[in-house]
């Protein structure tokens, strides 16, 4: 019942479940047999960037547009060429709208 | 640019409505085989002699009842615009 | 109960808009007795939808003739084709009604407390059934301008939704384009209609699909209907209305419009499906939804990742996810008239792709009331200017993370079940569609951690220190989401037997669609 | 607020307008119009007060509270109409063939009868109730907020 | 009987109703003309299915003391019926949007007055 079958497998959640618990079990094992010399709020567990001035906590904080930096950059071209028909104007959508309508009927009205 | 591809859509299009146009039944002389019944039948089963009526109010009562619905939705979605927003602007 | 049984086609559409008229006249009494008798409404309404599925899964489809003496007498006596309005409620119309039913119950109690302290709440509930009652009729009527009135009457209540917040500007302005561009649709349609009603004389779908003749006519007012309700589905290059209408709309109305996209899309497949289904060979069709599919799928993530306004991005992310469901149905559309192939991939694509539209209503919804929520809180959209929200708002970080692993297809939830479907599925019909799919769910992922990690994360801003969480029944209203995705999540298997087959094999089986009506004809 | 001519001409005229528009919403079923063109005559009745006497003249015997509360009573008295026909199914002409309203028209051409049509002319009825009020609401509605006033709550 | 119309002009008459509607949507930037355009392009397919139903010498589908003879058909009256209310709310819901528009940007104008792009 909770198994979902179909043409060439078989999913089953309860069974994912399972696995996922017994992975945590082990990770849990082999972390309990880690470093015990680790201690919080010594030296240990400041951040450490070569010296340099840490900044407060609130400032660490990246805004979002900062996330995935180097993605954007290296699609540069593509959202410049994706940010042009995004004009936001409501001719333009309509424009649309009545384009594809064009191309449909013309698809249709020669393969139909 | 743009100008260029809306008088080309804009003309495509029209040449194919109008072709359908041309390729619709002759003007004046539709297939009438849902309608002859109502023309037909409205006075006996509705007892109305406008069979405009009988078709707005009981063949077709569901799609008045929507239309009804569509007006008062209009009513009140521009009674809702224009509704004061005193309240709110107390509260902040 | 033999009485609610037989008129309960009807009394889902007419019981909520029998409360959306009496609201303006209760609204003197107290704001608290009208929230009560619209719940009630609703959940009667529903009740309701529960009965007449539990009739459908077992004596199979339902029809209710609109005036006539007997529901099923469709066809006068003495008669041979349908004059009368005609409910016709099969697997699939069902199954949107579920899926609507669900969305607008958690909509309706998480909007209790959100609107408590604005102007026109009372219009507010009555717009609000009217646009579940637009949607409940769109996917029951099994007549062409029905359709239309109703997907009007789903329009007009959605703009005046949609722009509820008047004292802002982009409110109105992402109403405005909403309502232009579902006029301008819906004319297209009944263009549509017309062409079909001056050919053939008939308005009912299934007599319509009986003596459809294939003409040039048909093929123009096929892409006039089509493309009409891909743009009210927001599928590319149609989205654009979809991120400024699901970005200003208040809370509890995003997902309703969503969830009436779906039944927009409804519409397309029973027009695809059925109106045009049976001899003709609609590999072209098909074509032209996966395509519209793809597009949607990868510019839809595309853009998503690179919004900063988180009800924008999670816009795109709902155009994407709508490429999905029109990849999977549309795989099934491309292979229709090839039994083998059918058998072989293309009716797991298509349970792939319905499935995913449940899926997606719930968690697509869930998470635009989780963005409300945080909009709520602290009255900005901007993820730049949020951050540390998970120390003091922890149930919506809950919600928001359940959501966000369902949308990104992680398992074990349901979203990766239906993805799942779709894969494989695809990947029989053509292997680049299937990993371009797998491609948009990573992306997926990526610009939900980015959401997550702006949001949620962090340090507790000093800004945000007094944020508390949310009130009870928004909570609630997200809590019912939350349930159902983790119940869809446990039981794929039974969901996909039990709503989703149906739903498949009614989109698959023209004939019986038309039988239903036409059956008395030779 | 425009001239006492016109004020007057249009204080006499509203009820020919009013009468014309409920003849035919009452007339519906027999002849051409029913509750919306009626409705819509009534409506265009009041735009022409509005016009003549200006919004703020007319909003004190015309609330919109009260247009939306009659505009819902139009709307119920439809819908209970198609809920009435339940017995058989929703929208079923009950009565046709009962003392209301339920006389049949002979076959074919005849010079007509009010008192026939079931259902029909009370829906009408309905019908028109319902327009004339949601029109004249909206109308109102802009006049009033143009000149910067708001609908109260 | 009337004569066979040629070429089925009022069909003709509504596409090309069509094209000027769109036109206007397509290239007009002001809002209140686009609302125009779209009450245009409303009256062009009211006008498409009235001219279906209509009958050649045909009198109007009303029995009172109406002459003998075919009639025309009565189910798109009632359907135009029904789409021209439709018409008239969505124009009205239009209107009050673009009112408030005007009232936030001080522009009716597509371009000017968007606020939403992107």
């Amino acid at each position: 019942m909770s198994v979902l079958t179909y043409g060439y497998a078989v999913w089953s959640p309860i069974v994912w479940l399972v696995v996922l618990v017994v992975l945590g079990l082990i990770v849990l094992y082999v972390r309990s047999r880690g470093q015990k010399r680790y201690k919080k709020g010594t030296a240990q567990t400041d951040v450490f960037i070569s010296g340099v001035q840490v900044p407060p906590a609130e400032q660490r904080h990246v805004p979002a547009h900062n996330i995935y930096w180097g993605f954007f950059e290296a699609l540069q071209g593509f959202y410049d060429t994706m940010m042009r028909p995004h004009t936001g104007i409501i001719n333009d959508y309509i424009l649309w709208l009545v384009a594809i309508v064009t191309l449909t009927v013309v698809v249709l009205v020669m393969t139909g | 640019m743009r100008q260029i591809v809306a008088w080309f859509v804009l003309i495509t299009l029209v040449a194919f409505l109008i072709t359908s146009a041309l390729l619709l039944h002759p003007f004046g002389y539709p297939p009438s085989a849902m309608d002859d019944y109502m023309i037909a039948r409205s006075q006996a089963e509705t007892a109305s002699n406008n069979v405009v009526a009988a078709v707005v109010f009981d063949y077709r009562g569901l799609d008045t009842l929507g239309e009804a619905t569509v007006l008062f939705t209009a009513v009140t979605g521009v009674l809702l615009l224009f509704r004061s927003l005193k309240k709110r602007e107390k509260k902040t | 109960m033999e009485f609610l049984t037989v008129h309960s086609p009807a009394l889902v559409v007419a019981v909520p808009l029998l409360a959306a008229f009496i609201t303006p006249l209760i609204s003197r009494i107290g704001n608290k007795f009208r929230d009560t008798v619209n719940v009630t409404f609703l959940s009667f309404a529903a009740f309701l939808m529960a009965v007449l599925a539990v009739d459908i899964y077992t004596s199979g489809t339902r029809i209710y003739t609109f005036g006539a003496t007997v529901p099923e007498l469709a066809i006068p006596e003495h008669y041979m084709v349908p004059v009368r309005i005609i409910f016709q409620v099969d697997g699939i119309s069902i199954f949107m009604g579920l899926t609507t039913t669900v969305v607008a119950l958690a909509a309706l109690v998480y909007s209790l407390q959100f609107v408590k302290d604005e102007t026109g709440q009372d219009r507010f509930y009555s717009l609000f059934m009217i646009l579940y009652v637009g949607m409940v009729g769109l996917e029951f009527t099994g007549d062409m301008f029905n359709m239309f009135v109703f997907l009007e009457i789903l329009s007009i209540a959605g703009a005046g939704l949609a722009s509820y917040r008047v004292n802002l500007a982009d409110a109105v302005e992402g109403g405005f384009k909403y309502i232009v561009i579902s006029a301008i649709s819906a004319l297209l349609v009944l263009f549509a209609i017309g062409i079909l009603y001056g050919e053939y004389n008939l308005l009912s779908i299934a007599a319509l699909a009986h003596n459809m003749q294939f003409t040039t006519l048909d093929m123009i007012a096929l892409a006039l209907l089509g493309i009409a309700f891909v743009m009210k589905l927001a599928g590319v290059p149609l989205h654009m209305w979809a991120p400024d209408t699901y970005a200003v709309a208040p809370a509890g109305i995003t997902p309703m419009i969503y969830t009436s996209s779906a039944a927009s899309m409804y519409a397309l497949y029973r027009i695809t499906f059925t109106l045009y289904g049976g001899h003709f060979d609609t590999t072209a069709i098909g074509w032209i939804v996966i395509i519209l599919g793809v597009l949607s799928m990868f510019i839809g993530v595309m853009m998503a990742i690179h919004q900063t306004d988180i009800k924008r991005l999670m816009a795109y992310h709902a155009i994407s996810q709508s490429g999905y469901m029109l990849l999977g149905v549309g795989v099934g559309l491309a292979v229709l008239t090839d039994p083998v192939a059918l058998a072989a991939y293309g009716r797991d694509a298509m349970n792939g792709g319905i499935f995913h539209i449940i899926n997606n209503a719930l968690y697509k919804g869930m998470l635009f009331l989780t963005a409300e929520a945080i909009f709520f809180r602290i009255g900005t959209r901007d993820l730049n200017r949020m951050g540390g929200l998970g120390h003091n708002m922890k149930w919506t970080t809950i919600f928001f993370i359940i959501g966000a692993l369902a949308i990104s297809g992680i398992p074990p939830f349901n979203g990766f079940a239906s993805k799942l479907l779709i894969y494989e599925s695809v990947f029989r019909f053509n292997p680049l569609l299937s990993v371009i799919a797998m491609f948009v769910s990573l992306v997926t992922l990526a610009s939900f951690t980015k959401v997550f990690y702006s949001a949620f994360t962090g340090p507790e801003m000093s800004a945000y220190k007094e944020v508390r969480e949310v009130p009870k029944s928004m909570l609630i209203g997200m809590g019912v989401m939350a349930a159902a995705i983790i119940f869809f999540s446990i039981f794929p298997g039974l969901v996909v037997n039990t709503i989703v087959a149906p739903a498949t094999n009614a989109l698959i089986d023209q004939a019986s669609y038309i039988n239903g009506v036409m059956g008395a004809v030779p | 607020m425009l001239s006492k001519i016109v004020r007057t001409i249009s204080d006499q005229l509203i009820l020919f307008i009013l009468i014309y528009g409920l003849y035919i919403i009452i007339h519906g079923h027999v002849t051409p119009g029913g509750g919306f063109q009626g409705g819509a005559v009534i409506a265009s009745g009041v735009v022409m007060m509005i016009v003549a006497f200006g919004s703020g003249e007319i909003k004190k015997s015309l609330r919109e509270r009260h247009l939306s509360v009659v505009e819902s009573s139009g709307a119920l008295i439809f819908i209970g109409m198609a809920f009435a026909g339940m017995g058989t199914l929703f929208f079923y002409n009950f009565l046709v063939g009962t003392p209301v309203f339920g006389g049949i028209p002979p076959t074919g051409p005849n010079p007509g009868d009010v008192w026939t049509g079931g259902v029909i002319p009370l829906m009408n009825f309905g019908v028109g109730l319902k327009v004339s009020a949601g029109l004249s609401a909206v109308i109102l509605a802009m006049a009033l907020f143009s000149r910067g006033e708001e609908t109260e709550e | 009987m009337m004569p066979y119309i040629p070429y089925n002009i009022p069909f003709v008459a509504v596409a090309l109703l069509m094209g000027v509607s769109l036109f206007i949507i397509l290239f007009k930037r002001n809002l209140i003309k686009i609302i125009m355009g779209i009450a245009i392009m409303g009256a062009a397919v009211n006008l498409f299915v009235v001219a279906l139903g209509y009958r050649a010498g045909g009198v109007a589908p009303i029995y009172t003391s109406t002459p003998e003879g075919a009639m025309v058909l009565p189910v798109p009256q009632a359907l135009i019926l029904t789409s021209i209310v439709i018409a008239v709310s969505v124009i009205a819901l239009m209107l009050t949007m673009v009112i408030h528009t005007y009232r936030h940007t001080g522009d009716i104008d597509a371009k000017k007055s968007r606020l939403l792009k992107g």
